[in-house]
């Protein structure tokens, strides 16, 4: 039973994550002007990558970057509840807390980076010092909201932040750590002005760079899991979570939607102005959310 | 082996490089310690091609030599071969001249303006101006048969007739656009995001940008008011009115700036050139057969303000009916050189590709 | 009163030192380090102050001749003042402590006894033994240096062992001797956040390191930083947080030394600038390295998680919103020197130039056992609980729930480490195997210089390795750039210079003709006589 | 086929017809994903590069089609050669060309990468790309529109499903010493890396 609820788990994040990433497509394409690709292009796209007749390797790390970067996608579904409530979709949630999944976060991306540094690319190991400079300030405000929603709750436990928040949700309690994780969650989707790991226009493909076919592939299918998966640690710590699918839809297709807005109208940050600004502003906003808390 | 320093190439494929041409760089971080520019991608050998061919076969292929704005090589082919040759142009042809390159000039603004906002992972204003750009080019299909490529300006004056309502459509046109730079000045100019970035980059400053040669933005972004259509006029700049917009900070973002009141300028030259076009006249003078157009054993050099700089052409004619020397100087050889290499020691990488947009550098016209 | 005999507390911190020491017996100074062991000895299972005394410097002067045989003149000096002072630090506070007590032993110390300001002082002077043993910033430079500079080995249980004396110490003295004392509770609240600004500047001065051993020496003052700032809160779960972590932080140093300690012996370079691209000639250093510096960062998966959850739940539980804040920075900016570290070495471009040696064999064993522990500790976080808990309740606070070894428990919540560990294998495994049956041919790349590079072909010349340049932008921002300047250096700099002018000027006395000795004496002699009367 | 007239239509549905006899089902899946998801690598490599900005932009919009522009050769599908080529920059292609995984496919754009065009007597630009690479769809004109590149993709999707083994890869691939030979012809002693013999076919 376990098994089935997680491999619904699992499908939902992937369906959903690919539409997701159409829709990303096909908005910003609204804002440009133009119609934009169908919606299923992204998971067309990453179903070429995977029928690719030949992937470069540069050895067994490099081979194996991708699927650890997936396994912490993987993870991350996993053990963030879908639902405020009931027996299904909760996932491996009572297995972990809050604490594990923010670290889980972290865990794909740096055994990634693993194997970009082995295939020698200087582009893609610029491209992983800028992500990981980058996250020292970027983890910031998101800490200091969850730090917030968590002694809020009295627990790091997601089922039990979600039922402080019966009443009111976080976003509007604490509207200040909110909108310190927002700019944060800003990031973490890799929308702008926080965009610099891979921007095409500075370090080629920033990690990217030496990823072919199936791993590219791969990478694609991960990144549209984990984005559901942001999207979802945001509903749950802000918005109460949901009480069934539909509410789940429709809040994190509200969120995803005004991170692409506002991640369209903006021009990127360097590495070193992102840092300072998010330790600047969404950092403040966060230490007097906390004070206020 | 000490291995801190390392060195990666900025182009040619790459998407952060304006054309075809690399800059080769030198890290410690990502801060630069050294760049080299490298060209020679693009070298087709023009000025030994126009040796070897007639006035008119030149003519169709001096357009080429900078892809991005056309117009100006070919008015300075018109320009140099009149010159040499002695012939007038009616007013009315230099008329529709000024305004083919003011639609060429207010184009390839639209053009740098997607690059300068790719260049800062700002997709949304080259969408949306390449797409504008695309109006001024339908114009120009109707005027010339061509969308990038004119063929259009020809010794003696212009080759086609204005096409019936033109003017209205480029009127209506002007009106358009006059909106759409409103919503670029909202959505580009005065993001903060951009300004964040482009403010106090790339500064170029002092009195030797003068003594070294640069020209256009690079000048104008640093308060100096020069302009050829002001300083040296040709055409009829010297009837229609104009501004020279100058900033004084000597950045990306004055040089924007500069570029963005730029726009505003052409739409106003444009608009003259609608109300004070004459109705009637001939656009062609009467030219001698092909075989029998030859140059004087002369030289000149004309030049023309294009969009990024001044574009001269040395020109000099030996009695046949061939050119005997064309020498073309753009602005970007100068900007990619002397100017690009000490601007960008001890930038970030991040700012390479803002820094080549704002100088306007265009490679095939380094390279001929 | 107290009746603090050889106790668990002790057993942990011997063990510990065991665990490190034997492995890296060498020869050559094998007495040092049974000096410096049966030091250690003599440190842990004291019973009165004086015994405790002995032991501390002991393990100074048995290490510091150790050292003697790699380190630099100008690092010994360091070394021994910075010593020399915390040790006269511990002196004074035990002589003030003996001034009220009348007695050395352990059990004979009360102090409800002590009034305040004696109390405050004897946590001040103890503060500053502690703060030199872990390298609190701007006490730290004889740490770095003395670090890079031991021998590969010794640099193992200077960082793994000898920094813990020090979290050794706070802890007998002020949760077991003291506790009854009325401290003034600013002090702690201040080196609460000395500890997490020592670690974050730490975390910043890792980062910007070129030496794989001072890069380490950095991460070394970061995670005591933590054990200091959680130490502060003077809480049991806070205590049992702090000695998880004492556990999880040798096992990684040990891991971590030695691995580096087999790099330098094979490629006989340390600097990550000259070297690089290790990973296909030592995939085995690789993965240990891995397993090292992903329990380092504190990812789920392996054991160094354990002791950040509980450290962050501690926290949690204290309600310290802004300490919790700042040791989830200093966390998380410990990524990048992770990754550096093993980017550094293993991975990226090799030097054009490098002839390779061969590892010692026996480097291998302590580096199996720590990562083995380690994994073993993710499988089963709560494992040392039980005898963590049992340390708890012998200093008289609550034990931490232990009842399944599996799931490790605090008051804001658990994580279950085998379903961690389950669902992270199942996961690889499949992925891994949707991969290798995926339709396209993996291809490899054979010559490491065939890599995308805007269409250019990089030269073997042309250096691709981006170790150096790593970190290097922190120096452009504005938070970061002046905490990595070198102020304490200039400080301590200054402060010599000031001393060696002072003793020249003393020295000039030895120097004196007979006649102005005998005037000076002639001087001296009447301002006593003035001053007698 | 008969000869004289043939409706455009007719002839479309004749190679839809060729094409689902002989491909089996998953290979025409195959296919299909293949012909409408297309990376093309960002590389103008000639003047032919004023024209992509419009197409990959809001007035024509060629990501309708699955196009999309990426920024380095391992992610690539289609290589476009925009114009002229000069020995220099040829070099560079072949590089990038050579690094994109299979299937990869070039369109050759503008009169340039077919005769030379208007570089016909340079002594700097290569008058047939097709000598040294080999091009699966040219698209003349000079400049071709951007309704001539689409043209080109739309084309080039129908020869990616008709899978045949004339696409320029498999070409590049048997025939690698003929293409290698014209390079070196070309580049004399400067000559790029085979950096191909190093792929050993290793399926890790």
């Amino acid at each position: 039973m376990l098994l089935l609820d997680l491999l619904l788990m699992l499908l939902i994040a992937y369906g959903f994550g690919f539409l997701y990433y159409g829709l990303y497509r096909n908005l910003s394409a609204r804002v440009h002007g133009r119609f934009g690709p169908s919606l299923a292009q992204s998971f067309s796209d990453s179903i070429k990558l995977f029928v690719k007749e030949e992937s470069t390797t540069f050895g067994w790390m490099f081979y194996l970057g991708p699927v650890i970067m997936a396994s912490g996608a993987v993870l991350n579904v996993l053990f963030i509840p879908f639902l405020n409530q009931g027996e299904s979709l909760q996932g491996l949630s009572s297995y972990g807390n809050l604490i594990v999944v923010l670290y889980l976060m972290v865990l794909g991306p740096l055994g990634n980076a693993l194997g970009v540094g082995s295939s020698g690319n200087p582009f893609g190991v610029m491209g992983v010092t800028r992500g990981l400079t980058r996250l020292l300030a970027l983890e910031l405000p998101f800490y200091l909201a969850a730090i917030g929603v968590m002694i809020d709750a009295g627990s790091a436990d997601f089922g039990i932040i979600m039922q402080a928040q019966s009443t009111q949700s976080n976003m509007f309690a604490h509207p200040l750590l909110f909108a310190a994780a927002f700019i944060s969650f800003l990031g973490f989707m890799g929308k702008s002005p926080f965009d610099v790991v891979g921007a095409p226009q500075e370090v080629y493909s920033g990690p990217a760079t030496e990823f072919s076919g199936k791993f590219l592939a791969l990478l694609m299918s991960q990144s549209a899991m984990f984005s559901f998966a942001k999207l979802l640690l945001m509903v749950n710590l802000f918005w109460g979570g949901a009480d069934h699918l539909g509410e789940l839809v429709a809040k994190t297709f509200v969120l995803f939607v005004a991170a692409t807005f506002i991640g369209s109208v903006y021009a990127r940050f360097s590495t070193v102005q992102s840092v300072e600004f998010l330790i600047r502003i969404p950092t403040l906003l966060g230490i007097v959310g906390l004070a206020l808390l | 082996m000490e291995r801190k320093v390392i060195t990666i190439y900025h182009g040619p494929q790459h998407p952060g490089i304006t054309g075809n041409m690399s800059v080769e760089l030198d890290l410690m971080g990502e801060t630069i310690t050294r760049a080299r520019t490298h060209v020679g991608y693009l070298h087709r050998g023009f000025e030994k091609l126009i040796e070897r061919r007639t006035i008119i076969q030149a003519f169709t292929i001096v357009c080429r030599i900078c892809v991005p704005e056309p117009d100006p090589n070919e008015a300075n082919f018109a320009l140099a071969v009149e010159r040499l040759a002695g012939i007038e142009v009616s007013e009315r042809a230099s008329y529709i001249r000024v305004m083919v390159l003011e639609m060429a000039r207010l184009g390839a603004q639209l053009l740098w303006m997607a690059g300068q906002s790719g260049s800062v992972g700002l997709g949304t204003v080259g969408q949306w101006s390449i797409y504008d750009r695309d109006l001024i080019l339908d114009l120009f299909e109707q005027l010339t048969g061509g969308r990038v490529y004119h063929m259009y300006i020809y010794p003696g004056g212009v080759r086609r007739e204005l096409p019936d309502g033109f003017l209205e459509r480029l009127s209506a046109l002007l009106d358009y656009l006059q909106k759409r730079l409103d919503a670029y000045d909202r959505l580009f100019f005065d993001n903060a995001s951009f300004q964040k970035r482009a403010i106090g980059v790339g500064v170029v400053r002092g009195e030797e940008v003068l003594r070294r040669g640069f020209s256009g933005q690079v000048l104008r972004g640093c308060g100096f008011a020069r302009d050829l259509r002001r300083d040296n006029p040709y055409l009829l700049y010297d009837q229609l009115e104009f501004d020279i917009p100058t900033q004084s900070a000597g950045d990306v973002y004055a040089r924007a700036l500069v570029r963005r009141a730029e726009m505003r300028e052409s739409i106003r030259i444009l608009r003259q050139v609608i109300a004070q076009m004459p109705e009637e006249g001939a656009i062609m003078q009467k030219l001698p057969k092909h075989r029998k157009f030859t140059l004087p054993k002369e030289d000149t050099y004309v030049a023309v303000e294009s969009a990024r700089g001044e574009f001269g052409y040395y020109m000099a004619g030996d009695g046949s009916e061939m050119i005997r020397r064309m020498q073309v100087k753009g602005p970007s050889l100068i900007h990619a050189f002397s100017l690009l290499e000490p601007l960008l020691v001890g930038e970030e990488l991040s700012n390479v590709a803002l820094i080549m947009n704002s100088l306007g550098i265009c490679p095939p016209e380094i390279e001929r | 009163m107290f009746h603090f005999e050889a106790t668990l507390l002790a057993h942990l911190f011997f063990g510990l030192s065991l665990l490190v020491i034997l492995p890296l017996l060498r020869r050559r100074d094998l007495v040092l380090h049974l000096l410096l062991l049966l030091s250690l000895g003599i440190l842990f299972y004291a019973s009165s102050l004086a015994t405790l005394f002995i032991g501390w410097e002991m393990m100074g002067w048995s290490s510091y001749f150790i050292l003697a045989s790699s380190a630099r003149v100008a690092t010994l000096q360091r070394y021994i003042l910075f010593n020399l002072g915390g040790a006269f630090a511990l002196l004074g506070a035990i002589a003030l402590l003996y001034g009220f007590m009348g007695s050395l032993e352990y059990r004979d110390i009360d102090a409800s006894l002590l009034p305040p300001w004696a109390m405050n002082a004897i946590a001040l002077l103890l503060f500053v033994a502690v703060f030199v043993k872990s390298g609190i910033i701007g006490l730290h430079d004889w740490v770095v240096d003395s670090y890079s500079e031991a021998t590969p080995l010794f640099s193992a249980i200077l960082s793994a062992i000898l920094s813990k004396a020090g979290i050794y110490l706070f802890i007998v003295m002020f949760m077991v001797l003291l506790k009854e004392g009325a401290t003034e509770p600013l002090l702690f609240e201040i080196m609460a956040w000395l500890g997490v600004i020592t670690s974050i500047v730490a975390t910043f001065k890792a980062i910007s390191q070129d030496e794989m051993r001072r890069l380490l020496a950095y991460s070394s003052i970061a995670q005591i930083g933590y054990i200091i700032t959680i130490l502060a809160l003077m809480q049991g779960f806070a205590l049992e947080a702090a000695l998880y972590h004492t556990l999880i932080h040798t096992l990684i140093k040990l891991l971590l030394f030695m691995n580096i300690a087999s790099i330098i012996a094979i490629t006989q370079k340390e600097r990550f600038s000259e070297l690089g691209g290790m990973i296909y000639h030592a995939p085995v250093l690789f993965l240990l390295l891995v397993i090292g510096i992903i329990a380092l960062a504190g990812m789920p998966l392996l054991g160094g998680f354990n002791s950040k959850f509980l450290i962050y739940t501690a926290l949690l539980e204290e309600k310290r919103a802004l300490l919790l804040g700042a040791v989830m920075f200093s966390s998380a900016s410990a990524f990048l020197y992770c990754y550096k570290l093993v980017y550094g070495i293993y991975l990226g471009q090799r030097p054009q130039e490098a002839s390779l040696h061969v590892s010692p064999k026996s480097y291998y064993l302590p580096q199996l056992l720590s990562a083995a522990l380690l994994v073993l500790l993710a499988l089963l976080p709560s494992l040392p609980v039980g005898y963590l808990s049992v340390i708890g309740v012998e200093l008289g606070f609550a034990p931490l729930d232990d009842s399944n070894l599996f799931i490790l428990q605090s008051a804001f919540g658990s994580f279950h480490g085998g379903a961690l560990m389950g669902a992270f294998g199942v996961a690889f495994v499949a992925l891994l195997g949707l991969l290798q049956l995926a339709h396209s041919k993996a291809k490899k790349v054979k010559d490491p210089l065939d890599i995308s590079y805007c269409g250019e072909v990089p030269r073997s010349e042309t250096n691709l390795h981006f170790g150096y340049g790593m970190g290097y932008e922190l120096h452009r921002i504005s938070f970061i750039a002046p905490l990595l300047r070198h102020h304490s250096r200039v400080l301590w700099d200054r402060l010599s210079l000031i001393a060696s002018d002072f003793s020249a000027l003393l020295s000039s006395l030895y120097s004196l003709s007979a006649q102005h000795v005998t005037l000076l004496a002639l001087l001296l002699f009447t301002l006593l006589l003035l001053g007698g009367q | 086929m008969d000869e004289g007239f043939i409706p455009y239509q007719q002839s479309l549905e004749d190679e839809e017809q060729s094409i689902k006899s002989t491909q089996s089902v998953i290979e025409q899946a195959i296919a299909w994903f293949r012909a409408h998801s297309m990376f093309v690598l960002a590389y103008g490599t000639g003047c032919g590069a004023i024209e992509m900005p419009p197409t990959f932009t809001s007035r024509y919009d060629i990501e309708r089609l699955g196009v999309v522009g990426v920024a380095t050769p391992r992610q690539a599908d289609i290589l476009i050669v925009s114009g002229y080529c000069s020995p220099k920059t040829l070099k560079r292609v072949i590089r990038s060309y050579e690094q994109m995984s299979e299937p990869k496919y070039i369109i050759g754009l503008g009169s340039c990468t077919i005769n030379g065009g208007m570089y016909w007597d340079s002594y700097n630009t290569i008058k047939k790309l097709d000598d040294f690479l080999p091009v699966d769809m040219y698209v003349n004109g000079c400049m071709p529109r951007p309704e001539a590149l689409i043209e080109g993709f739309v084309k080039l999707q129908e020869k990616i499903r008709a899978n045949s083994s004339e696409a320029g890869y498999i070409q590049y691939r048997t025939r690698y010493a003929h293409y290698r030979a014209n390079q070196e012809r070309l580049f004399g002693t400067q000559v790029q890396p085979r950096y191909e013999e190093n792929f050993a076919g290793m399926n890790l």
